[in-house]
Formats: structure tokens, C-alpha cells, sequence
């Protein structure tokens, strides 16, 4: 790990460098004097390397929240201390209760919902809607083995009345089978779906949060709508196991779940990242679109323990039904 | 007299084929919607502009020219002498040579980052950054050894035999007769392993860390939430250095001898 | 300024048909020797081995009784011109002929004086800035023979070095080559095809055939003497004859006729010979010795000379006449063989 | 002298026995004995109809594009190494434009290209070539073409050497005897540059092999490749044993491919030698 | 089968500097017309002018009367031997010679016959399966005949293609060309430096200098007859003597001294000249016409005769004797020209 004092390795998302450099490492540097060290890569690459290689000098990993289960059931990382995270009571009791689970704590949060194109399929407000007959060959829905994956499987087994936890996903699969005539295509890369709803090709896309803003400048028309019964997925802070800096660590881990580096990383304009301190205010564009406030409260959690065992046969499952 | 007509029409074709993407790109750079659309609406040359705000685009831009270029060079460094010997050297089984030294082409990128990082980093614990050069120089070696291997193979084998008889010894005829006659060659292995070192995103998602950026990974994460003309303001950009570098090696060692 | 000895040489290419087998020969200091052999006789491989680019199987090569076999190519400092040139082909004229002298390290001044001095003598003045792709066959032949002499070289090793060039061009470059091998005292090694410039630049010849030498000796020797049916053959003997038994002491039986001889009869002769200029071809019966009578089947022009063929009772005859439109096809001729000028092949 | 020679082989061999031969048995061995018994991984991914239907798409698809790239290379590489000087350069300055384009970009252009309001089937409409769009997107097509776009210049690069070397006086001497100009170029031509056709194949048959890019962009999504699955089991599953046996399967396919291609080239030539 | 006509060639290869000015000529059905020149004089240039494979800057090549400009080469149905051998690498050399017949789709049994015949004139049966990187120079030059010849072609067009073979394999291949040529009646434009061979062969003989044809004739023609200081040369004439005036209807001054002549007196002779062999060398003073006293300066055997260079009052004369050692250097001699044998030159 970085010996001196003043410094501390973060391996975070690669997306919006500019804006985390300076939305949030610079201040961050200001208020503690502690120079960020930042590596920017994508999710799975920076988690294989934290894993396979325990000498990675990093100290603060930012992961998806399924890379970070699946780091503490392959213990990379150190065990929180939550009584030094002196912010952390003001979480959501979701985001706090997902701590208490894990080694790592929730910095921000992400859900699914439905993007549309109100003038061509009229108002869609449920994920229900979405088997409707209506939207033959309209939809495009990401990949299994992206981030959203697990959560439209796990909404599939709502719609079906059965839940995964319960039948492991036959029944959401079942579902999936029936959804498939309306599935244009599944998409792994943002830019993608733009593609495809700007050349008119899907007229509906399940997608994540972060798509929201890509898509919406891409066309204008275009609404979007978090159903009830949403899932969310958090993104997680973890300490390495290695880590040399835990006390800066904690610094940087206490400054991230402030309520003033959440309200300022929240807006529309820097990275746009839902909040998990429940003391953050957002108003106007902020506030819409995205997994604040209402759309937080009804959004349910998914057990990443059990998604993780499973997901080596849900994927094969997902290739030979979906990718057929 | 030396062409054909259909030679001409399957040329053209086929030229045309190679262009008319790039034709796009270049205009989508250009446009004024937020992502990248056809044909475009308005012209404007923010997008450029914009590469400016992107700081890990830029220093990327600059770590991957100076480790693709370490890189292939020290595929030249080792490649040379190698092809060398196998084919001028007299020495048997070059095919196992060959075949050994071609062996990077059958790897998928993904794995030969993957591998790198378990064999250089978690075992050797070797830096990331000579890692990542070793990575970059398996991807350029084959070109190396197929480029100025045929190049060798082209040239009269008596000329060296009259540089040897005229007084040079071995090592001075390969750098006054062999090197001057297969410098298009070793000029086009340099490109052609330097462009595929520096366009690999598998490979460098594993070796790269914290504290440097590498262009293909910063365009990746830019994409990421942006779909917008920056990518191919940048794209554009690329093809103005190949041209530069194209330029400069006309320049020096005459493009019409490249690949000649 | 060397001398050269090559000694029991044998090598195949393919480790079955003998390409060189047991060839041996010696060169003394600034001797200029040709080898003259029929296509594919093995001379450029001859002259491969001497310069060291091909290992022989068997065999050694010396200079003043030392043998070479191990010293590298480049430290030789012998001169070659090769068959296909060889040039550099990223050289202009100019620096293709200094390389070696560059290589000698010799001052840019020399340099100049000496390359130039060559590319007169080889009428490449004009062509200086050239590069090979530029010249014609013949024009490169004389850069690669100018690469090589210019360096003074212990020893000059020539394949067939002016067999691109005309007539004309050919003797001026040839009585060049001979004049600065025996000023420089260069102990040269020449492959050629071409008899008559063998003969007149060589102080020895050696024949060779099949990767072997059939005669070694003087211009004169080869000329007047060859000693099988092979070597006379190729020095322009036309005419064979079979001896089937000796007669007398000086006369053969050839084909049921008898043949008169001047030569010494200790010689047991396998053929009997004579050059188509040295029979003498006449209308009528003059009652000579070795007269026979014979018809006309054919003439051709030869520049200088009309080549006959003639059916006697001794076989087919080749003669040469200077004189013009003398004989017509089908007309009776006869012909007499000189005795002095009937010479024995023992093979 | 050989064996002096020999050593200037080893700083090459050492590299690549250490960065090659060395990291990937490291990561072969835990491929071999996981879960039960010797090899029982490579069995179970190879006995799954599934897996199966995925290896022959993507020996296809690169077969395929293999062809494609040599129909269309081997003249387009001809042409460009007789083109005088000036023409030459700029052609070759294309040729590599699009090697230094961004993969991604290059893709998403095909994808704005080939899609059903795109450019193409925009044309072939206009000129009613065609009366209904065609599915050029998300489909074998399109990954063909895309692979295609990419590897033609690979397969250019490793002709046009050799091709700028041929002596022109042999091809004269077949059309002096008669060759029409295309006999010339399948008789003469190509048998003098059949190694290096045989190193472009390779070339482009393997990499479309490995390529992830390209199928994962343009491909559908019936049309997963070996190499998609393998960046699937890698990143998301994070199951690199699994991934490490596809790929070796991968690699295995690609060079036994590689070596029956090599055979039958040999195979040819011997035969257009001594016909 | 065929007239070829070539009309006003001109051509450059570096738009300044003119490689052929003006080349025209006429060679008849069934003729075999050498073009006859010095190194780098254009004579492979204007031999891939005719085959169609260089364009010329201006000028035709008619067949038959018919111009062939835009006849594409593979449809003219000619015959080349070229230069540099141009074989196919990757043929084995009967696959090399049988490739002109498999364009003419013959059966494959008419091939086989067609090319053993062939392959057994030019010697090289037993290398049919070799591939040519494996055959000498020479073995290299003979496939490239056996190809061009096997076709049959109606235009045969050779460039040199002896000049890497031994004098004896070079007069049996040239007999054999000729037969074939005449037997097939095949139109043959023949390239050489090769005075002799020229003669052999040809029904005309084109001189060429600096590409311009300085004489078009029949082998005598040339040989006996040659128009100008070049061709004169070139053919072997070697002593040339500049005319200071015309004293005599035949008497001319040359060097001061006054040279008889028995050629008509019409001519304007601007040069007379002699052959080396013409000029008679004798010890002791004969009272002759032309007579000259000389003093031998160096001598060289050619095989067959020697040649002495003599001091004389006209300059240095090159005389070629037939005996040997009857000369020394230093010795005094005196030389005479017959009247008959000098003949006029007109530049
Ligand atoms: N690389 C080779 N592989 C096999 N045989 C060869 C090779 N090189 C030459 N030969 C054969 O060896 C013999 C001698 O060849 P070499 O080149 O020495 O002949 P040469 O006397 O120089 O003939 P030429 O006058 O035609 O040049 C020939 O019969 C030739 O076919
Ligand atoms: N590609 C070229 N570029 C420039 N000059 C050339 C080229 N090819 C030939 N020449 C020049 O044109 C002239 C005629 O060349 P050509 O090859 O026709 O001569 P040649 O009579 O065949 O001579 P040789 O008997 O030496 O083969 C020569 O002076 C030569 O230097
Ligand atoms: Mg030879
Ligand atoms: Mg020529």
C-alpha cells in the first residue's frame, strides 16, 4: 500500500474521471490533506485484480455490490469498524442494514426502472406492462451478466408471483421465456442502446439509473419510470485486507458518506450519484429520474450472497434462453 | 499496364469499403447533437475542444504512445536477431522457432492480460508498468518476426556473401547491406506492432493500475455514460498522428520503400 | 600476392549425386588461372568454396600453405565477382564500388581517386550516381567486376565476369582485367565459358567436367594438346575418330580407312582428332595423304569462314574454308587430313 | 558459426518462454484438476449441446471472415503494390487508418451503418435493390462484416511485402506465353506468395477467433462466440478456471484449424508444382 | 508465321534522355533477324517494346500489317527468352516449359510428348523435376529457351539467350534454334553481343548504337561490307585509318603516307580499315604495295593464332598471325595490306 501519510490509492468506476477528480478528490484533498492516488477502471477488471492479487497497492476499493459480497466471501477485504465511520448513522436504514452484512458500507445506490417512448407505446407504469403484446420486438433489455442482470431476474419472479429466493429463479425464468418475443436485443454497453432507440429500433429499454441522462439526450421524447417493486443495487466502499492507510482510509470513507460530498455528487451536473445519506435535500433535476426519495423507499434489496451462487447457472440458463 | 480492370474494380471496391467508415467518423466529429448521430445537423468544433477537459483522455493519449513505442521497439530489440539467425543462420527446425515466436497470435487478448497478471505480477511481482510493456510486446512480436522474416527472405543472399568477400564482417554487413534493405520491413512491423499495442483494451484493462492511463480504457469509461462526438473527435485525432507519423517516416526512410 | 591451393575438394548438395569429387589444383602467386567447363559443371560452386560462402564436404583450401578452412569470409580479403551481380541495391554505382574500400578504411580522398580511377577503366564514369535497377544487364556486370578489383584483393576470384557484355567490350574489359592483374600481381581465379578469352587471359587453364578436372596446363597445352575427347571437344576439335587398331607405328584404322600420324607412337591413342580449319578441302583428287573423297551436305556462314559438312567414308567431316561460295550442297569434294596436324586423345 | 547463430534466438525465446509459455501454465494446472476428476472440466464444457452449437458459430463465423478477407485482400493488395509511388502512399496511409481507429468507435459506426434506417439499406432502398430493409444488424452478417473491415488490412500487411518483391519479368514470361491476366494471378502470382497468404490466413482466422469486440457490438443475441463467453465467465462470473478452459479450448480449436489449413495449402502446392 | 514490321520506335525512361530514336525495321515471314549491339544500347529495350510489355513514347509494331498496339501481350501468341531467365520459382522446370502449352489447353499426353522433346534438345531431361533455384546459371537459361521454343510462337523473341552457356553447348544450342526455327518457319528476332553466333544464325543482322539501327544487313553484308566506324569495329575490324585526302582516284592519304585500294572510287570514304587477320606479316621487306615497316610491340595468343601489336608509320596495326613463336617483341617487321581486303568507311 502507499506508505506516506498523505496519500491513498482509490480504485474506482472509469466513468466521469474528471468529475470524481474534481468533485471529489480534490475537496477531498483540501479538507484532509490527503492526496488521492486514483485508479479508474471498470468494475470486474479492478475487482480481479484486488482478488488475485492481495499485494495490489490499493486501500479504498469503490465496487458494485455484487464484486464486493463476493470480495468478503473471499475475504479481500478488511472487517469496517463502523463506529469510525462517524456518518454512518445517517444512512438509510436499507444502506446501513446492507453494511452490517458486508465489509463494506453503501456510498451510493442505483435501481432499475423502464425508459420509454410515450408516443409510441403509450404510458407505461409498471414492469408488468412490459409482457404486454403490444411491445413485440420494441424492447431491449441488458445482460445477465451485467449489472442489472440479477435484479430482472429477480423482477421476472415478482411478475410470475414466484420469487427467486424460493425457486431459485425456474419460475422468473419462465417468465423471461415469455418475455422474450418482445425482446429486440439484449445490450452490454450504453452507447448501444443509444444506437438502437435513436435509429428507432426499440421503442422500451430496462435500464440502470445511470443510463438515464445518455439516452434522454439522445431523444428528447423519451420518459422514464422507476416501477414499484424495484430493486436496488448499491455501490460499496471497502478497505483492502492489505491496506497499510486505514486511517486515511476511514478519512476518506467518513468524508464520502458526508452529507455535504453526497449532496454535491448527487447533482445533475457532476456525477449524479442517488444518495445514501438520508440528510441530503435534492431538488429539481436532481431529484427526478433517479433512485431519491420515493423510488428509494419502494425499492427492495437483493441477497447478493444467494445472487452469487447462483449466478454461474442463471447465466447459462440466461445464454440458452435468452441468447437463443 | 500492370493493373487489371478487375483488378481496378476489386481495388476500388474494396478502398471505398475501408473509407466509408471513417468518412462517417470524421463527420460525426463534427456534428452539434449530443451523441453521436447521421447525418448531422449543425458543425461545430466543440467536440474537440471537449478532449481538452477530459484530463486521463490526454495522459492517456500520452502513456500509450510512449509504452506502445517502448514496447514495440523492444520487439524490434529481440525480433530482429531472432528472424535473423532463423533465416539466415542456417540453423534447423526453424519451423519450431517460428512457431514459438508466432504463438501470441493464438492467445485471445483477454487471456494474455489475464495471464501476464497472474505470471508477472502475482507471481514475479514485477511493476505494473513493465508488465504492461511485456503485454504490449507480445501483441507486436508476431509482426516482427512475420514482417522483417519476409523482408529477409526477399533479399538476394548473395548480396551479403559480396559485403562479407569485400571485407565486412557479419555483424557490419547486417547494419551497411541487411538493415538498409529491410528497413521498409522493420518500419512496418514498428507500425503494425506499435498500432496493435496501442489499440489493445484487454490487455491493458489488466496492467494498467493506479497512477497512469492508458487510452483505450479512458475512451472505454468514457463511454461509459457519454455517447456523444468526443469519441470520434478523438478517433479523428488518432488518424491526423498516424498521418504524422507516416510523414515522418516517409520522411526519413521514404514510404514509397514501405512494405516494399 | 598469394598463393592458392585447393586439395581433394568433393561436395553434393544433396548428399547423394557428387557435385565436386576430388578436385584439386594449385595457383601460384599472380597467376591468373581460368576454369573453362561446360554449364553446370560445378565452377560456380568451385568458387563458392574458395571465397568460404559454401563448406565443402571434403577437402582444403590454402594460401601460402596455410589452410583457410576456418578463417571467415570477411577476413579473407579475397575480391568476387558474381554470376548475378550481387549488387547493393540501395547503393548508387558509386558507393557500391567503395564499400569496400570503406570497409578498409582507407581516407575519403582515396576513396574517390581509386573509384574513380575503376569506373573508367570499366566505362561506368557516367553512371556514377546510378542505382543498380537503373542499368542494363551488362552495365551491372561491369559495377560488380569494378566492386571487386578495386580493393586490390589478395585474391581475385572471377564467375564469368564478362559473359553479358559484347564483343567489343568484352576484349577491351578483359585486356584490362589481365593488365591490372599482372601490374596489382593479383593471383586470379576466372570461371568462363568462353574459350578464346580464357586463352587469351590466362597463364593456366584447368578443364573441368562433372566436377572434375579433366586437363590443367597452359593456354597452348589446352590448345595444341588437349588429352581427351572432352577437353578437345571444347577447345573446338570437330572431328573424332575412333581408332579400332594400329596399324603401324604411325598409321590407325578408323572407320575400315587408314590414318597417317606425325605424332610420337608411343601414345596408345583411344581417338584420333583434327580442327575443321586444319583439313583441307579441294575439287579434285591431288593424290595426298589422308585424301578422301566426300560430298557437300551443307555450309553455314561463321563471319570469316564457311563451316561444311561433309560425308566421306570417314564419317561425317566439319571443315572450315575462308574463301566464299567455293562449294555447293551435293558437290563431290575431297578432303586431306595434314598428318602433322592429326592429334591423339587418350580418352 | 551456427551455433553462434543460435544465440541470437534466445533473448526471443526467453521472452516468450517467460511471458508466454510460463504464465500459461499457470494457468492451465488449475484447469486440469478442479472439481473431480483429471480433465472432467474440459469434458463437461465440451459434452454441453449449448457450448457446442457456440464453438462451431464461431468456427464459422471466422471461417467465413477468413475467406472474405482473402477474396477481397489478396487483389486489393496486388493493386495497391502496383500503383505508382504517390498512389501507393496515400493507399497505404488508408490501409491503416482504420488499425488505428478506436475498435469501439468503429463499431458503433457499423452499427449506425448497417441498421435498418442506416445508410446502407438506405441506398439499397433508394435504388430499389431491395424492397424491404434488410437485417444487416445484430447477426452473423454483421459480425462478419465488421471482422471483415478489421482484418482486411492485417491480411494487406502481410502480402504486400512479398507481392512488391515479385519479380515482374516471371509474370511477363506468362503472359508472353499466353496467360491471360488472370491465369497469371492464380498460377504465377498466388504460388509465389502462398507462405505468405498461409501467415495472413493464420492471422486472420485466429484473431477473429479471439476477437471479443466485434461479436460482443455487432453480434445479436443468438450470437455469442467463444470468446464472449469467455469474457463472460472472466468478468461477471469472475469463474477464471472456466474461462481459462474455454480458452484453452479456444486456442487448441484455432491451432488444429490452423494446422489443417497449412496441410491443404501444402497440399495445393504440391500439386501446382508438379502438374 | 509472321511479318514483323517496327516503325519510328522512340522511348525514354526518364523523359530526358532518349534510350531509342527513331528504330525502324522490317523482319520478313519466316526470318531470323538479330539485333546486333554494344552493352546498354537499347536492345532489351526494344525486344520488351515488341512484346508488348513496355509502351513506346511513340511509334508502332505491326504484325502482318495489322498494328498490335492494343492487342493485349497474352493474345499476341509470341515467344521470349529473357535476360534474366524469368523462370517460375515455384515450377518445377518441366512445369516450366510445359506452362505455354497448358495455356493453349493441349491434351496432356500432347504436352508431355511436346516438352521431352524439347527438354532432350536443350540437354536437360535429367533435371525436369529440379526446381530452378537448384540448376546453374547455365542449366537456368536453357529452361527458358525449352519454354519459349516449345510453344511454337509466331514471333520468337530471344534476348541473349546464350550468353551463360559454353562455347560447345552454345554452337550445338544455336544449330538447334536455327533447325527449329527454320523447320517451323517461326519469325525470330534474336538479341546477342555475340559476333559469331550472330553470323551463324541470322538471315539479317541489325546493328545497334546508342539506340539507333547504325546497319541492317545479311551477315556478309556486315561482316564484309560494314558502313561505319561502329559497325566496322564491332565486327572486328580493328585498324582504322582516318583519310587526310583523296590523292588518287584510289589512292587515299592516311598519316602522311599514301594506302592503295581497289574499291570504287565513287565512295567518299572517311575512314579506311583492315582486318587483323588480312594484313600480311612477314620478316624482311618484299617490295608489295602498301608496305610498311613496323616494330613488334606486344603479342597474345587467342587460341589459334596470336596477336601482334606493330608499331608502324600508319600508327599502332593489330595483326593476327596463325604460326607460333615467329615473333618477338622489339623485333622488326614488315607489314603489307592488300589492296583487295582494305575497304571504305563512310563515318
Ligand atoms: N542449391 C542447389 N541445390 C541442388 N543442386 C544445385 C544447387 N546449386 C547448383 N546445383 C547443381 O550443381 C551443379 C553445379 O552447379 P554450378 O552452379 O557450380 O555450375 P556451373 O559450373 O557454375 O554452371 P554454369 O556455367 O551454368 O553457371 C549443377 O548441376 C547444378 O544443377
Ligand atoms: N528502368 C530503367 N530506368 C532508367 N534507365 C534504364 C532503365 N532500364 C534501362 N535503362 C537504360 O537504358 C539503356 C538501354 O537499356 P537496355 O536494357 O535496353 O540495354 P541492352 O542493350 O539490353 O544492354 P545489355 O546488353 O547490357 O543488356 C541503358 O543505358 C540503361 O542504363
Ligand atoms: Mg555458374
Ligand atoms: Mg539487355
Amino acid at each position: 500500500g502507499s506508505q506516506s501519510g498523505k496519500s491513498l490509492v482509490v480504485s474506482t468506476f472509469g466513468s466521469s474521471t474528471p468529475q470524481r477528480t474534481s468533485d471529489i478528490f480534490n475537496p477531498f484533498h483540501q479538507k484532509s490533506g490527503i492526496k488521492i492516488n486514483p485508479q479508474f477502471s471498470n468494475d470486474p477488471s479492478r475487482f480481479t485484480q484486488m482478488e488475485k492479487n492481495p499485494d495490489s497497492n490499493v486501500d479504498v476499493a469503490e465496487l458494485s455490490e455484487s464484486n464486493s459480497v463476493i470480495g468478503m466471501q473471499h475475504n479481500v477485504f478488511k472487517k469496517l469498524n463502523l463506529s469510525k465511520i462517524k456518518n454512518f448513522k445517517e444512512l438509510s436504514p436499507a444502506a446501513q442494514s446492507v453494511a452490517k452484512k458486508t465489509d463494506s458500507v453503501p456510498f451510493s445506490v442505483n435501481s432499475i426502472g423502464i425508459m420509454y417512448n410515450p408516443k409510441k407505446v403509450g404510458k407505461i407504469t409498471s414492469f408488468k406492462q412490459l409482457w404486454s403484446s403490444k411491445l413485440r420486438k420494441k424492447i431491449a433489455i441488458p445482460t445477465m451478466s451485467g449489472t442489472e442482470g440479477p435484479g430482472i431476474l429477480a423482477i421476472a419472479g415478482d411478475v410470475a408471483n414466484k420469487p427467486i429466493e424460493k425457486d431459485g429463479g425456474v419460475g422468473a425464468f419462465q417468465e423471461l421465456k415469455a418475455l422474450k418475443p418482445n425482446i429486440y436485443k439484449t445490450y452490454s454497453e450504453g452507447p448501444d442502446l443509444v444506437n438502437m432507440v435513436k435509429s428507432g429500433q426499440v421503442d422500451v429499454a430496462i435500464i440502470g439509473d445511470y443510463n438515464v441522462n445518455m439516452l434522454k439526450q439522445a431523444d428528447k421524447n423519451l420518459q422514464y419510470t422507476i416501477p414499484n417493486g424495484t430493486y436496488a443495487n448499491y455501490d460499496m466502499l471497502s478497505i483492502l485486507k492489505n491496506s497499510k492507510n486505514e486511517k486515511n482510509a476511514y478519512k476518506y470513507i467518513n468524508y464520502r458518506l458526508s452529507k455535504e460530498s453526497q449532496t454535491k455528487v448527487a447533482q445533475m451536473n457532476t456525477l449524479n450519484d442517488p444518495p445514501v445519506n438520508s440528510n441530503v435535500k435534492l431538488s429539481g433535476a436532481s431529484a427526478t429520474d433517479k433512485t431519491y426519495g420515493m423510488p428509494y423507499k419502494v425499492s427492495k434489496t437483493l441477497d447478493y450472497k444467494f445472487v452469487n451462487s447462483h449466478l454461474s447457472s442463471w447465466i447459462n440458463k440466461w445464454n440458452q434462453i435468452i441468447n437463443q | 499496364m500492370h493493373s487489371h480492370k478487375v483488378l481496378n474494380v476489386i481495388g476500388t471496391v474494396a478502398i471505398l469499403f475501408l473509407v466509408f467508415p471513417l468518412i462517417f467518423i470524421i463527420i460525426t466529429s463534427f456534428g452539434t447533437g449530443s451523441t453521436i448521430e447521421f447525418p448531422i445537423k449543425g458543425f461545430t468544433f466543440n467536440w474537440y475542444l471537449h478532449i481538452l477537459d477530459q484530463p486521463d483522455m490526454i495522459s492517456g493519449l500520452e502513456t500509450s504512445l510512449l509504452v506502445s513505442f517502448i514496447a514495440s521497439a523492444f520487439g524490434l530489440l529481440i525480433g530482429i536477431p531472432a528472424v535473423y539467425a532463423m533465416f539466415r543462420g542456417g540453423i534447423h527446425h526453424t519451423a519450431w522457432f517460428q512457431m514459438l515466436f508466432l504463438s501470441p497470435t493464438f492467445l485471445p487478448e483477454v487471456v494474455i492480460g489475464f495471464s501476464l497478471y497472474q505470471g508477472l505480477i502475482i507471481t514475479l511481482h514485477w511493476p505494473m508498468m513493465i508488465s504492461l510493456i511485456v503485454g504490449y510486446f507480445l501483441l507486436g512480436f508476431p509482426f516482427v518476426i512475420r514482417l522483417v522474416g519476409a523482408g529477409l527472405n526477399m533479399m538476394d543472399p548473395h548480396m551479403e556473401e559480396a559485403a562479407w568477400i569485400s571485407g565486412c564482417s557479419r555483424l557490419k554487413g547486417f547494419f551497411k547491406i541487411v538493415l538498409p534493405n529491410i528497413k521498409s520491413s522493420i518500419a512496418a512491423a514498428f507500425i503494425f506492432s506499435f498500432i496493435n499495442s496501442f489499440n489493445s483494451i484487454p490487455v491493458t484493462l489488466f496492467l494498467s493500475g493506479p497512477g497512469f492511463n492508458m487510452l483505450p480504457t479512458s475512451i472505454l469509461n468514457y463511454m461509459q455514460e457519454n455517447y456523444d462526438p468526443t469519441i470520434s473527435a478523438i478517433s479523428v485525432i488518432l488518424m491526423l498522428i498516424t498521418t504524422l507519423i507516416m510523414m515522418l517516416i516517409n520522411h526519413f526512410m521514404g514510404l514509397n520503400r514501405l512494405l516494399k | 600476392m598469394a598463393e592458392v591451393t585447393i586439395k581433394n575438394l568433393e561436395l553434393s548438395y544433396d548428399k547423394k549425386h557428387d557435385v565436386l569429387s576430388d578436385l584439386s589444383m594449385k595457383v601460384k602467386n599472380g597467376e591468373l588461372v581460368s576454369i573453362l567447363g561446360p554449364s553446370g559443371c560445378g565452377k560456380t560452386t568451385t568458387l563458392r568454396i574458395i571465397a568460404g560462402l559454401l563448406k565443402p564436404d571434403h577437402g582444403n583450401i590454402l594460401v601460402d600453405n596455410h589452410d583457410i578452412g576456418r578463417t571467415p569470409v570477411y577476413k579473407r580479403d579475397f575480391g568476387m565477382v558474381f554470376q548475378s551481380y550481387a549488387l547493393f541495391p540501395h547503393l548508387t554505382v558509386f558507393s557500391n564500388v567503395a564499400f569496400g574500400l570503406k570497409m578498409r578504411h582507407l581516407s575519403r580522398h582515396e576513396i574517390q581517386n581509386k573509384v574513380k580511377q575503376v569506373l573508367e577503366i570499366t566505362n561506368l564514369t557516367n553512371l556514377a550516381k546510378r542505382f543498380p535497377s537503373e542499368l542494363s544487364g551488362g552495365q551491372q556486370q561491369r559495377v560488380s567486376l569494378a566492386r571487386a578489383i578495386v580493393v586490390n584483393p589478395r585474391v581475385l576470384l572471377m564467375d564469368e565476369p564478362l559473359s553479358n557484355l559484347d564483343a567489343k567490350l568484352r576484349v577491351e574489359m578483359r585486356e584490362d582485367i589481365r593488365s591490372i592483374q599482372q601490374k596489382l600481381h593479383i593471383t586470379t581465379i576466372f570461371v568462363t565459358h568462353d574459350q578464346q578469352e580464357c586463352f587469351a587471359i590466362s597463364d593456366h587453364v584447368a578443364v573441368m567436367n562433372h566436377g572434375k578436372f579433366e586437363q590443367i596446363g597452359t593456354p597452348q597445352d589446352i590448345y595444341y594438346h588437349p588429352q581427351t575427347l572432352f577437353v578437345a571437344h571444347f577447345v573446338g576439335y570437330e572431328n573424332f575418330f575412333k581408332v579400332e587398331k594400329q596399324i603401324e607405328n604411325n598409321e590407325y584404322q578408323v572407320n575400315h580407312q587408314v590414318i597417317h600420324t606425325d605424332f610420337d607412337h608411343s601414345y596408345e591413342p583411344k581417338y584420333l582428332t583434327i580442327r575443321p580449319n586444319e583439313i583441307d578441302l579441294h575439287q579434285h583428287k591431288n593424290n595426298q595423304m589422308n585424301e578422301f573423297n566426300g560430298k557437300v551436305v551443307n555450309f553455314s556462314f561463321l563471319g570469316g569462314s564457311y563451316r561444311y559438312m561433309i560425308q566421306t567414308d570417314l564419317g561425317l567431316l566439319q571443315v572450315d574454308q575462308n574463301d566464299k561460295d567455293k562449294f555447293d550442297v551435293n558437290d563431290s569434294v575431297y578432303v586431306s587430313l595434314n598428318s602433322q596436324l592429326v592429334i591423339p586423345l587418350l580418352k | 558459426m551456427k551455433k553462434r547463430m543460435i544465440l541470437l534466438t534466445f533473448p526471443g525465446i526467453l521472452a516468450l518462454l517467460l511471458f508466454v509459455v510460463f504464465p500459461m501454465v499457470q494457468i492451465i494446472i488449475p484447469t486440469l484438476s478442479g472439481q473431480g476428476s483429471f480433465g472432467s472440466l474440459y469434458l463437461n464444457f465440451l459434452k454441453d449441446t449449448y457450448n457446442q452449437r457456440i464453438i462451431l458459430r464461431t468456427l464459422w463465423i471466422s471461417l467465413l471472415t477468413t475467406i472474405i478477407v482473402l477474396i477481397i485482400g489478396v487483389p486489393l493488395s496486388l493493386w495497391i503494390a502496383r500503383m505508382h509511388h504517390r498512389i501507393k502512399k496515400i493507399l497505404i496511409l488508408v490501409i491503416l487508418f482504420p488499425m488505428l481507429t478506436n475498435q469501439i468507435v468503429l463499431n458503433f459506426a457499423w452499427i449506425i451503418l448497417l441498421g435498418k434506417n442506416g445508410i446502407i439499406n438506405h441506398v439499397l432502398l433508394s435504388i430499389h435493390l431491395i424492397s424491404r430493409p434488410l437485417s444487416l444488424l445484430y447477426n452473423n452478417t454483421s459480425i462478419v462484416i465488421g471482422s471483415v473491415y478489421l482484418f482486411i488490412p492485417i491480411m494487406v500487411v502481410s502480402l504486400l511485402g512479398s507481392l512488391s518483391h515479385l519479380n515482374i519479368e516471371v509474370e511477363e514470361a506468362a503472359t508472353v506465353l499466353g496467360a491471360h491476366p488472370s491465369t497469371t494471378f492464380f498460377k504465377i502470382i498466388l504460388p509465389q506468395i502462398s507462405t505468405d497468404i498461409l501467415t495472413g490466413v493464420i492471422w486472420v482466422f485466429s484473431w477473429t477467433m479471439t476477437s471479443y469486440t466485434t461479436p460482443q457490438l455487432l453480434g445479436g443475441n443468438d450470437d455469442l462466440v467463444m470468446s464472449t463467453l469467455i469474457y463472460q465467465q472472466a468478468m461477471t462470473v469472475q469463474n477464471w478456471t472456466l474461462a481459462s478452459v474455454i480458452s484453452i479450448v479456444l486456442i487448441i480449436i484455432s491451432v488444429g484449424c490452423i494446422l489443417i489449413i497449412r496441410s491443404l495449402i501444402k497440399l495445393l502446392d504440391r500439386r501446382v508444382a508438379h502438374a
